[in-house]
């Protein structure tokens, strides 16, 4: 913890989302939430959450706002402006907020003071995590472990509510030409930028590459399977955004993506199940020293953490990706921004 | 020698920002700010990142080396991408028309 | 001084959670309505980050742990800040971005039907 | 030189919120973005800052790399929108060109 930045980006914080919420315009709006989520990264970094400010990094700068434009191209940035309406609903909002600060300010005189070493959180269970994960399973970063082997099957259902919401959003869009809304404007009327493109194909294998570093490292550096699939559905987004869909599609096409997105899934949790089939129980990964070769069960332990990386990198991406293409083309699939 | 050589990056690119914010704030159109923002930004990032670079080198481990080399990487990378956003920027402010600020045409257009 | 180092992260979370609540609530658009919801969830994410931060400790990976000499490895956790936490939020995170394509899914919809993304356009055209 | 680090940091924040006028009133929306960008570029500066104040930069620098990489698909994503929208926008809501010159 730094307290002098602290104060100071916590401010920001608080006028960037006083700003987002006043203005006026839908698009501003996402623009200065993209802000929003660069300062926040800014604080996670500063109280030593690296692995958060890590996923903030890539869901900020290469996910969220490109979806909040997405949908708003795709819909109105226009704001209908009635200072005179809904006085009700704004009486009951700032009652709600009131007494709900009210109650948590109140709360607050009880809490342990912030960064106070020997808060009740400090105390318990997690000086296990930090003695013991180099013992019991020989990785450095506490946060992959936890993730992976001694939480993984709160991050298997994790994962599985990603991959729902990638279905809930192909269920929600995804129709034949036919059958779609009628196309209000002039889409993408053969807009060709050589830079743009010329920059975007160079980036996007390095991106990749440092996505599967992302991946890879996860055990000694911030970083794991959601911070890589993350990047490389960015990577993606960053093609499709340039060039056009079809050549996302001649990359990786839709039925494929579909099929990525089962197959991290399945290999959480075929991970999973052949514990169970080796006699242990479900994700106790030490059983798996006796088909992997060469390995004890602590490092059969951080071996069994990779795959289940590479299994949700894997699915963060395809539904990264399928998300942005569905919003970006509602559903058609042929063009977006 | 080391810590100079930071310092004195570190503090030009601090300047150089100083100078950028004044310029994204007192210019007078969109143009004009872009010019200052894009300049002064990739400038005074890379100036900064190599005053961090340098500094990492005072135990030249393979670590920090690599560490280094890294940061190198990084402000590479900024000077690849933050020209084309800005370029991407202004592209858009042209397509969508934005008026060029012409000192002498400013009594005509005031309504 | 040291009463506001002591408290401002929880003040701040309080008031970026009333922030988000009231624009829940009282915003007519969708849209913003789905921005509140962005800013409650990192509200609550600070608080628990803030839960997490220790004095005089540093992020959460073991500094040496490269290797395979475990026996050597005894780790004073009070270097360390507390990253259970930080898993819990990472994952909060990524399934944010999962319900906000859901959400933005849905006012796509919606706007597809009702031609707006209004609450109260939309409420009277379904009377 | 942990001093001089901290200074820095501090001093880049406060001109951070200087530039965060220009995101939060900016007359034109394309000045938002132009803000929003240099603040993202800002914000990688900081990160390998936060590091170096925290003694351990080799883990930081991921993060930084990151955005370095990411950062300009907002900005070129936003961008795109007038491209496609620049009938519909030219001289519409939000998007005069006001206050010329102050």
């Amino acid at each position: 913890m730094i307290w002098q930045l602290d104060l100071l980006i916590l401010t920001l914080v608080v006028l960037c989302a006083v700003a987002t919420v006043s203005v006026k315009d839908l698009l501003s709006s996402a623009i200065i939430f993209g802000t929003y989520s660069f300062l926040m990264c800014l604080l996670w970094t500063e109280m030593a959450a690296v692995d958060v400010a890590f996923t903030e990094a890539a869901v900020g700068a290469g996910v969220s706002t490109v979806l909040f434009f997405a949908a708003v191209f795709r819909t109105t940035r226009l704001l209908k402006f009635r200072p005179a309406g809904r006085r009700l609903a704004k009486v009951l909002g700032l009652a709600a907020a009131l007494g709900l600060g009210g109650m948590l300010f109140v709360a607050e005189g009880d809490f342990p003071a912030w960064s106070d070493p020997n808060s009740p959180a400090s105390t318990h269970l997690s000086p296990y995590y930090l003695t013991q994960t180099l013992h019991d399973t020989a990785v450095p970063n506490v946060v992959t472990s936890v993730l992976a082997d001694y939480r993984g099957f709160d991050t298997m259902f994790e994962t599985a509510v990603i991959f729902v919401a990638g279905l809930a959003v192909v269920a929600l869009l995804r129709r034949r030409e036919e059958t779609g809304p009628p196309e209000l404007y002039q889409v993408g009327a053969g807009y060709e930028d050589t830079i743009i493109r010329f920059i975007a194909r160079k980036m996007a294998p390095f991106m990749q590459l440092f996505a599967l570093y992302v991946v890879a490292h996860g055990h000694h550096s911030p970083g794991g399977g959601f911070q890589g699939g993350v990047i490389l559905g960015a990577s993606f987004i960053l093609l499709a955004i340039a060039f056009d869909f079809r050549f996302v599609f001649s990359k990786m096409g839709e039925r494929a993506n579909i099929l990525f997105g089962n197959l991290g899934v399945l290999i959480y949790a075929g991970i999973g199940f052949l514990c169970l089939l080796l006699g242990a129980n479900f994700l106790d990964y030490s059983i798996l020293e006796k088909i992997l070769p060469a390995t004890d069960a602590v490092m059969a332990r951080s071996h069994a953490m990779l795959g289940v990386e590479i299994g949700v990198a894997i699915a963060v991406m395809a539904i990264c990706i399928s998300i942005y293409l569905h919003l970006a083309s509602h559903g058609r699939m042929d063009k977006g921004l | 020698m080391i810590d100079i050589l930071t310092v004195g990056l570190v503090s030009l690119g601090l300047f150089s920002f100083f100078s950028t914010t004044v310029g994204l704030l007192r210019l007078p159109d969109f143009y004009c700010r872009m010019h200052a923002a894009g300049k002064g930004d990739v400038f005074s990032s890379v100036c900064m990142l190599l005053g961090f670079a340098v500094y990492l080198l005072h135990h030249p481990t393979l670590e920090m080396v690599l560490t280094s080399l890294k940061i190198l990487a990084i402000s590479v990378f900024i000077f690849l991408a933050s020209p084309t956003a800005t370029h991407a920027i202004v592209d858009a402010g042209h397509a969508s028309g934005v008026m060029p600020w012409l000192k002498e045409k400013k009594e005509e257009e005031a309504p | 001084m040291d009463l506001l180092v002591a408290k401002y992260n929880y003040w701040i979370y309080v008031l970026l959670m009333m922030i988000g609540l009231y624009t829940m609530i009282s915003k007519n658009n969708l849209m913003k309505k789905v921005i509140g919801m962005g800013i409650f969830q990192t509200a609550i994410i600070v608080f628990y980050v803030s839960i997490g931060a220790k004095k005089g400790a540093g992020i959460p990976i073991i500094a040496h742990g490269h290797g395979h000499d475990l026996a050597a490895a005894a780790v004073d956790p009070s270097l360390y800040v507390n990253p259970l936490p930080h898993v819990l939020m990472l994952t909060a995170i990524v399934v944010g971005v999962g319900t906000l394509g859901v959400a933005l899914a849905l006012c796509l919809g919606i706007y597809q039907r009702y031609d707006s993304l209004e609450e109260d356009e939309i409420l009277e055209q379904l009377q | 030189m942990d001093g001089f680090f901290l200074t820095a940091g501090v001093i880049l924040l406060v001109l951070m919120l200087l530039t965060l006028y220009r995101v939060f009133f900016g007359p034109t929306l394309i000045d938002r973005i132009m803000g929003g960008n240099v603040i993202g570029t800002k914000t990688t500066v900081l990160l390998i800052l936060i590091g170096l104040l925290y003694g351990r930069v080799e883990m930081f620098v991921d993060i930084a790399l990151a955005y370095a990489l990411l950062n300009f698909i907002v900005t070129v994503a936003a961008s795109r929108y007038f491209q496609h929208y620049k009938n519909l926008t030219a001289g519409g809501f939000g998007f005069q060109h006001r206050g010329e010159g102050k």
